[in-house]
């Protein structure tokens, strides 16, 4: 961890970045994003199996991009990623919300993280990303730090959950979609904690034409969660913090899950993994799937 | 807002199925429906004038018509509106006829989806915006890219009408393969002799900027003005010393180092040359491939026999920036390579044939070059390989056209006439010479084709013989063509002293990569597509860029021309007003809400997204937003869609209007 | 004050015989309040940490008509809503959560009587129950409650072992909702409760609201804001978990293009167009303001309009926060000039 | 709802270039097919935007139909290709949310398919009257929606009058 408190320190006192997005312990088993400016407070970072927070979020904040102008100059933002916020960091960079050359990246070798706050870190709380992650080192950084090291087995309950959902017939899945759904309140913390929700305005919030019933009634529901994984089909590389922060419990990142493997299937395409690779909506082959056209 | 209901009975054609009256009844209820009427005929005089008069009368803002397809007579009842003071888009038409009465026997059921798709017009009309017409100004300057015939043509006849043109040819010289021919069918008059002086007119003409051996690097911008980045090659000539005297052609001591292309590599050139001796420009080139001073920074003999100093050998590529109005792409065929290719050419070639083992095996060009008067052989028919007069020739027709097995499927259509001519000429040439044609089919359509055929037949003894041919080998200096007589049904051997295979046409090299630069589309072979195949033959669909000889598809000269002269009246139509209209159904960014995620500029086919700055009241750029250039922009919506915030309108189709359409179904 | 006492059996039987009249009865979970339909798996359980959502949305529902309308060519026809007026009763209550309704009835009341909430307090039963079990995030002694806080409560239980509670009869409502089954109560020893009441451990007190109070009347355009401005991502998580955040939003919906109706639905002071006007300025433009508007909000405005601290001290907001905002903590660092909020 | 009186509704999206104008030649063909189908023009499928479908199935739609260009058709290049891909998406995820595949139909018909347009409304309008109505999808906000008297403009009532050839103008 000194590693990690000196490279940030160093990083502030030359004046190569203007912040620095990290994790501190507030608890035991708890830690929380911190915007550090100063170099000394640089002590209170730390990087282990609680640093669930997707810091990757920040990066849009037109609040911390102004941190980042001082005198006419724009400074770099580090950040300390896991390997899976790295994969956010370059969906981002790939849909122009932040330059490359204006992130410095403070990666880690990773062997996953708790599912929740306050779990003890083993196999049976292991996150659920975790469980089938392949990216244990970070496809891009500036600076790695951290030892390999094994992560816990684990099975992998999403899969199974999507493929028991996908043997219901059409109307069960429809009234169990429904029905988690409705547990909704609209308090949109999924689209507040995704890196890349970053619209300005939300297709949700604009009420002339109101395409989505900002009510959080069953039909209004329906209609947000289905646009919002809709939104995210080939874009959403999986972190699951839209998961984590539900209020209700509505299992979002399962049909995020879910379109990430038709977005495999059909197109052969992994959102967040490369640079070169052009994203999927926006760009198409004449040869995709035409099967569905009558 | 007052609107006015106009349902046509189309005759009995709506109303047999349809009941009218009834229908502009329940019209009239509708909220906002001020007056609501049904009436025989719409588009006919009265009709026209029962709207115009009751818009008058009633005030009315808006206006839908319940009639036949908008494809049929919006423009009809548009038109009507607007002389009676409303805007041309505050009208909305519900398709009665083709998508309901038609369609359907049923009288209640058809009634009621007449009623429903006025219903769903009339909510789309209340949230219609009046739109105006999008003008922007127009350069008027035209870039003709290609000097063939077709580009020559286009260029002298722009330049006539007044306007400015820029021509850029990728050779050291205007003039294209026209000027390799030698006499043209069907009237066998000399090529060179009607070309020439165009080309003298067109370097002489005061309105054409002509730049040779330059090359369209990147087009911007969108019709009616478009900023073009023109790379002019190094000649290593300075062009405004050069007399074109020719000393240094003459003493270059490179003889034999390289092919002349302009012979269809039947010659050799120096180093420093010009393609043909009437050029335009009559500029030489210095090769740098060939040439010794760059390979060992001695000789420079040139450089000693020219008294105007005109050599420059450190001269660079150069890049010129032109802004034009309008762009005339014109460049051109090559012709199929029939060489045996390996696997990762697009065509096969045609191995059986022997091209490029035996010498005497040609091509329809390097025929041409033989037969004419300044060719290699001063137009003596004569065996490249030992120089003697075959006294047999085959001709083989279709080589690679109409041949899906190697990989083009179309006709390239002059082949019939150009191997008629061929045959005809060598049999002017060598009296005692045979002149054998396979054949698959003799297209001659067009003005005195057919005769000319006939008349090789009739008048020349030219056998034609309908098959194809298997193979080529040779045999004690003979080349034994093995073919089969497909109307004797027997296989045919000739022993023929020379080859020449009527070779495919195919689009120029760099077509495509051209095309991508000027971002028109193409086919699959490399043609670049016409906007609509009958009604816009000599447009792109890329507003402001026509198209004009055989880039489009294979031609023969007339047809060029008259592409070319189609497309230059293009031009100058375009140049007819000093800004051009264009229908407003655009797209526009809301620059407040955009979050600059550029998935618009991905989807967009037209590259009408760009990048735009957004500053505070300090004129600090804080965020980057889509800005969609409005003369590009063709409407689709695609961007609209993409867009996940919902931040840019179609205008006509936005949100709003769609959103009332779904609500009223 | 009257105090009884109910074995746990009783108590169920009451709580059938509530179901059975066709009323609703509510009891905490782990995620929210839900409706109970069997009450033998009624688990009252003081030790229970608060649900993740309070049971606000039950007389302040989270998307609600306020009426109905119908265009005709020339007219609109206006139709009201029936409020359902079937009595409600809440199991289990938890201190903070019970007082939450009492909070709330001024905003709904100080200019306008909202009948929608009226109608639907007035059929809320409330039976609180002591609470014995707190976490990082719990403050209810700091907002003037504690874990046996009977404020708020119509009837109050306190566990007095496995199977006996002592019951206090709180308020009228309380006393008429258990006068039929009276026969079920039998007197109790008030020692006894009290015993176990003053036993309770009490979450500390993190902070003097009065002196909260006072800071933030003097530091509106306190610096200290960017801090917890810069970290907080903008969700309404922490007001729609909130037992006594009350805002809303009005909003037509149409349903054929011709009828609609007028729906009321919750809304968050964090959303960054809670306070957007239609002429594009926003008061609140950045998420620092945000912030502050929801601290001043519950710990000054309201006290100076209606004399309560509009926070129950529950901790729903810090427990459910995505990025680990905790209010305790902001608040109580507020006013010491060597923390940062965040 | 009497399910043998019942008639289905369905909204089409379509482009303006092809299907649009193969429906009007399916017309000019007096190709009959069902009347269940109401068409909403757009000028090309890549502009349709999921929203369409779910606002469709809010407003009462038992189907939708989407058709546009055929691949490499497209008036404006590209427009389809990117529809199809979003389509290719929207449409798994709406078979894994519930929605059955012949709710949500998709086509290309080019400007000369006359008959493949009236072909495909017939199918498309079968394929939901065999499914039934949509009710799963309406009945999702029933708790809110309150019965008003009457359908404001009578249209359900039969609107043919025997003698409708009296002057009008």
């Amino acid at each position: 961890m000194n590693e990690l408190i000196k490279h940030a320190r160093e990083l502030l006192e030359s004046g190569e970045v203007a912040a620095v997005i990290g994790y501190r312990q507030v608890s035991a088993k708890r830690t929380k994003p911190v915007i550090i400016t100063d170099p000394e407070e640089t002590s209170a970072l730390v990087f282990n199996e609680y640093c669930l927070n997707n810091l990757a979020v920040y990066l849009t904040k037109a609040r911390i991009k102004l941190l980042c102008k001082k005198n006419d100059k724009v400074l770099k933002l580090a950040i300390t990623a896991k390997p899976c916020d790295v994969h956010s960091i370059v969906a981002l960079i790939q849909e122009n919300q932040i330059d490359r050359d204006t992130i410095h990246i403070i990666s880690f070798n990773c062997h996953g993280v708790a599912k929740d706050f306050g779990f003890d870190f083993n196999g049976d709380n292991l996150a659920s990303k975790c469980i089938t992650c392949e990216t244990h080192k970070p496809l891009y950084y500036d600076k790695l730090f951290g030892e390999v090291m094994e992560t816990p087995q684990a099975s992998d309950t999403a899969i199974a959950r999507i493929k028991e959902i996908e043997s219901m017939p059409h109307n069960e899945r429809f009234e169990f979609f429904k029905g988690e759904f409705d547990k909704c309140i609209k308090c949109y913390a999924c689209r507040a904690v995704c890196p890349l929700c970053y619209c300005q305005r939300c297709i949700t919030d604009k009420t002339i034409p109101c395409w989505i019933e900002t009510s959080s009634h069953q039909r209004g529901n329906f209609a947000w969660n289905v646009i919002r994984a809709f939104h995210l089909s080939g874009r959403c590389t999986g972190c699951g913090e839209c998961d984590r922060a539900c209020p209700a419990d509505i299992p979002l990142s399962l049909i995020n899950r879910k379109m990430s493997m038709e977005a495999k299937n059909l197109f052969s395409f992994v959102s967040g993994r490369s640079l070169e690779t052009p994203t999927l909506v926006g760009s198409y082959n004449e040869k995709d799937n035409d099967e569905l056209f009558m | 807002m007052k609107i006015g209901v106009f349902i046509c009975h189309c005759g009995e054609n709506i109303s047999s199925t349809v009941d009218c009256p009834r229908v502009a009844d329940v019209c009239r209820g509708y909220s906002g429906v001020e007056y609501s009427v049904d009436y025989k005929y719409m588009c006919s005089d009265p009709g026209q004038n029962l709207i115009k008069n009751a818009i008058h009368k009633y005030d009315l803002d808006a206006i839908v018509v319940g009639s036949c397809s908008p494809h049929m007579h919006e423009r009809t009842f548009r038109n009507a509106a607007v002389s009676a003071g409303i805007n041309p888009f505050m009208v909305e038409i519900a398709n009665l006829r083709e998508h309901c009465s038609w369609v359907h026997d049923d009288i209640e059921a058809s009634s009621r989806k007449a009623i429903e798709l006025m219903r769903m017009a009339i909510e789309k009309v209340k949230r219609d915006k009046p739109l105006t017409k999008i003008k922007v100004p127009v350069t008027k300057r035209v870039l003709v890219i290609g000097g063939g015939i077709a580009g020559i043509q286009a260029a002298l006849d722009t330049a006539n009408a007044g306007y400015e043109v820029v021509l850029v040819e990728k050779e050291p010289s205007i003039g294209g393969h026209m000027s390799q021919l030698s006499e043209t069918f069907p009237t066998l008059d000399c090529s060179q002799c009607i070309l020439t002086p165009r080309m003298v007119e067109v370097h002489q003409h005061p309105k054409i900027k002509l730049m040779t051996y330059s090359e369209v690097e990147r087009v911007e911008g969108f019709i009616g003005n478009f900023k073009v980045t023109i790379k002019k090659k190094a000649r290593h000539i300075n062009e405004d010393k050069c007399s074109g005297c020719g000393m240094c052609i003459t003493k270059c001591p490179i003889k034999k180092k390289a092919y002349n292309s302009f012979e269809e590599d039947l010659a050799f050139r120096p180093a420093v040359y010009v393609p043909f001796p009437q050029a335009i420009p009559n500029i030489p080139v210095i090769d740098e491939t060939v040439c010794t001073y760059y390979k060992t920074g001695k000789c420079g003999m040139c450089l000693k026999v020219c008294d105007r100093e005109a050599i420059d050998f450190a001269q660079k590529d150069t890049m010129h920036v032109a802004d034009v109005g309008a762009i005339i792409v014109a460049t051109g065929f090559k012709l199929y390579n029939i060489e045996k290719k390996s696997g990762d050419s697009k065509y096969k070639g045609y191995g059986e044939y022997g091209y490029g083992k035996y010498r005497d095996v040609i091509d329809g060009l390097q025929f041409e070059r033989i037969a004419s008067a300044s060719g290699p052989t001063s137009g003596e028919i004569k065996r490249p390989s030992d120089g003697r007069v075959p006294k047999k020739i085959a001709f083989i027709q279709c080589v690679g056209s109409r041949d899906d097995s190697k990989g083009i499927s179309y006709c390239s259509k002059i082949c019939c006439m150009y191997t008629a001519k061929q045959a005809m000429l060598y049999r002017h040439k060598v009296h005692d010479g045979e002149a054998y044609i396979f054949y698959m089919d003799i297209r001659a359509g067009g003005k005195m084709y057919e005769e000319f055929v006939r008349r090789a037949i009739e008048e020349d003894k030219v056998k034609y013989i309908r098959g194809r041919v298997s193979r080529i080998y040779e045999e004690d200096g003979k080349y034994i063509v093995k073919g089969e007589d497909t109307l004797a049904g027997m296989p045919v051997e000739i022993d023929a002293d020379m080859v020449v295979l009527a070779t495919a046409m195919i689009p120029q090299d760099g077509a495509e990569s051209l095309a991508r630069t000027i971002g028109i589309p193409y086919d699959k072979y490399g043609f670049f597509n016409e906007a609509h195949p009958k009604l816009r033959p000599v447009e792109s669909t890329t507003a402001g860029v026509f198209l004009a000889g055989a880039c489009q598809s294979p031609k023969d000269i007339p047809e060029s021309v008259s592409m070319a002269s189609a497309a230059a009246s293009k031009a100058i139509i375009l140049f007819a007003n000093d800004t051009l209209e264009r229908e407003p159904v655009v797209a526009k960014v809301n620059e407040d809400i955009c979050a600059g995620c550029f998935y618009c500029m991905k989807v967009c086919p037209y590259g009408a997204v760009e990048v735009k700055d957004v500053k505070d009241m300090n004129g600090i750029v804080y965020k980057e937003v889509a800005y969609i250039n409005q003369g590009v922009c063709q409407g689709c919506g695609t961007c609209t869609a993409t867009c996940l915030s919902k931040s840019i309108e179609l205008a006509g189709f936005n949100n709003e209007e769609i959103f009332a359409e779904i609500a009223a179904l | 004050m009257d105090e009884k006492i109910i074995s746990r059996d009783d108590l169920l039987k009451i709580c059938q015989d509530v179901i059975e009249k066709g009323n609703t009865l509510l009891t905490p979970g782990a995620a929210d309040y839900s409706v109970v339909k069997d009450v033998s798996k009624i688990d009252l359980d003081a030790s229970a940490l608060p649900s993740k959502i309070s049971y606000k949305s039950y007389v302040f529902p989270r998307t609600e008509p306020v009426l109905y309308y119908k265009r005709s060519k020339n007219d609109v026809q206006l139709i009201d809503v029936n409020i359902d007026s079937k009595k409600i009763v809440i199991l289990g209550a938890k201190p903070c959560d019970a007082n939450s309704l009492n909070i709330m009835k001024h905003l709904f009341n100080w200019d306008y009587s909202d009948d929608f909430f009226n109608m639907r307090a007035k059929n809320f039963i409330v039976i609180g129950l002591m609470c014995s079990q707190f976490d990082e995030y719990c403050f209810c002694t700091s907002v003037g409650s504690s874990p046996v806080s009977e404020k708020g409560s119509d009837i109050f239980l306190i566990p007095l072992d496995a199977n006996t509670y002592a019951l206090k009869i709180i308020t009228d409502k309380g006393k008429e909702f258990i006068s039929p089954y009276n026969g079920h109560l039998k007197s109790g020893d008030e020692n006894r409760s009290k015993r176990i009441t003053e036993n309770v451990k009490l979450p500390e007190t993190a902070f003097d609201s009065s002196e909260v109070y006072e800071w933030l009347g003097e530091n509106f355009e306190s610096p200290k804001w960017e801090g917890v401005g810069n970290l907080c991502l903008s969700c309404a998580q922490c007001a729609f978990v909130c037992p006594v955040c009350h805002c809303f939003d009005i909003m037509d919906e149409d349903y054929s293009y011709t009828e609609g109706r007028r729906m009321k639905n919750w809304d968050g002071c964090q959303f960054g167009n809670f306070t957007l006007h239609a002429s594009g300025h926003n008061p609140r433009d950045i998420q620092s303001k945000r912030y502050r508007q929801r601290v001043n909000h519950k710990f000054r405005y309201y006290v100076n309009k209606f004399g309560e601290i509009l926070c129950t001290g529950c901790g729903r907001c810090s427990r459910g926060c995505p990025v680990s905002i905790d209010i305790k903590e902001i608040v109580s660092n507020c006013k010491n000039d060597q923390k940062e909020l965040k | 709802m009497d399910k043998q009186n019942w008639e289905p509704k369905i909204a089409a999206f379509v482009c303006n270039w092809c299907t649009y104008t193969g429906a009007d030649l399916a017309g000019t063909s007096r190709l009959k097919y069902p009347a269940n189908c109401k068409l909403i023009r757009v000028m090309c499928s890549g502009s349709i935007d999921p929203v369409f479908i779910l606002k469709a199935f809010e407003r009462g739609a038992d189907g939708v139909l989407v058709s546009g260009c055929h691949p490499n058709d497209c008036h404006y290049n590209a427009g389809n290709f990117h529809a199809r891909r979003r389509w290719d998406f929207f449409h798994e995820l709406m078979d894994f949310i519930g929605i059955e595949k012949g709710r949500l139909q998709f086509s290309w018909i080019s400007a000369s398919e006359g008959k493949k347009f009236a072909d495909v409304i017939t199918k498309v309008t079968e394929d939901i009257k065999a499914m039934g109505p949509f009710t799963a999808y309406k009945k999702m906000n029933s708790e809110f929606t309150i019965d008003f008297p009457e359908e404001p403009f009578e249209i359900l009532k039969p609107v043919f009058q025997e003698n409708s050839d009296k002057e009008t103008v």
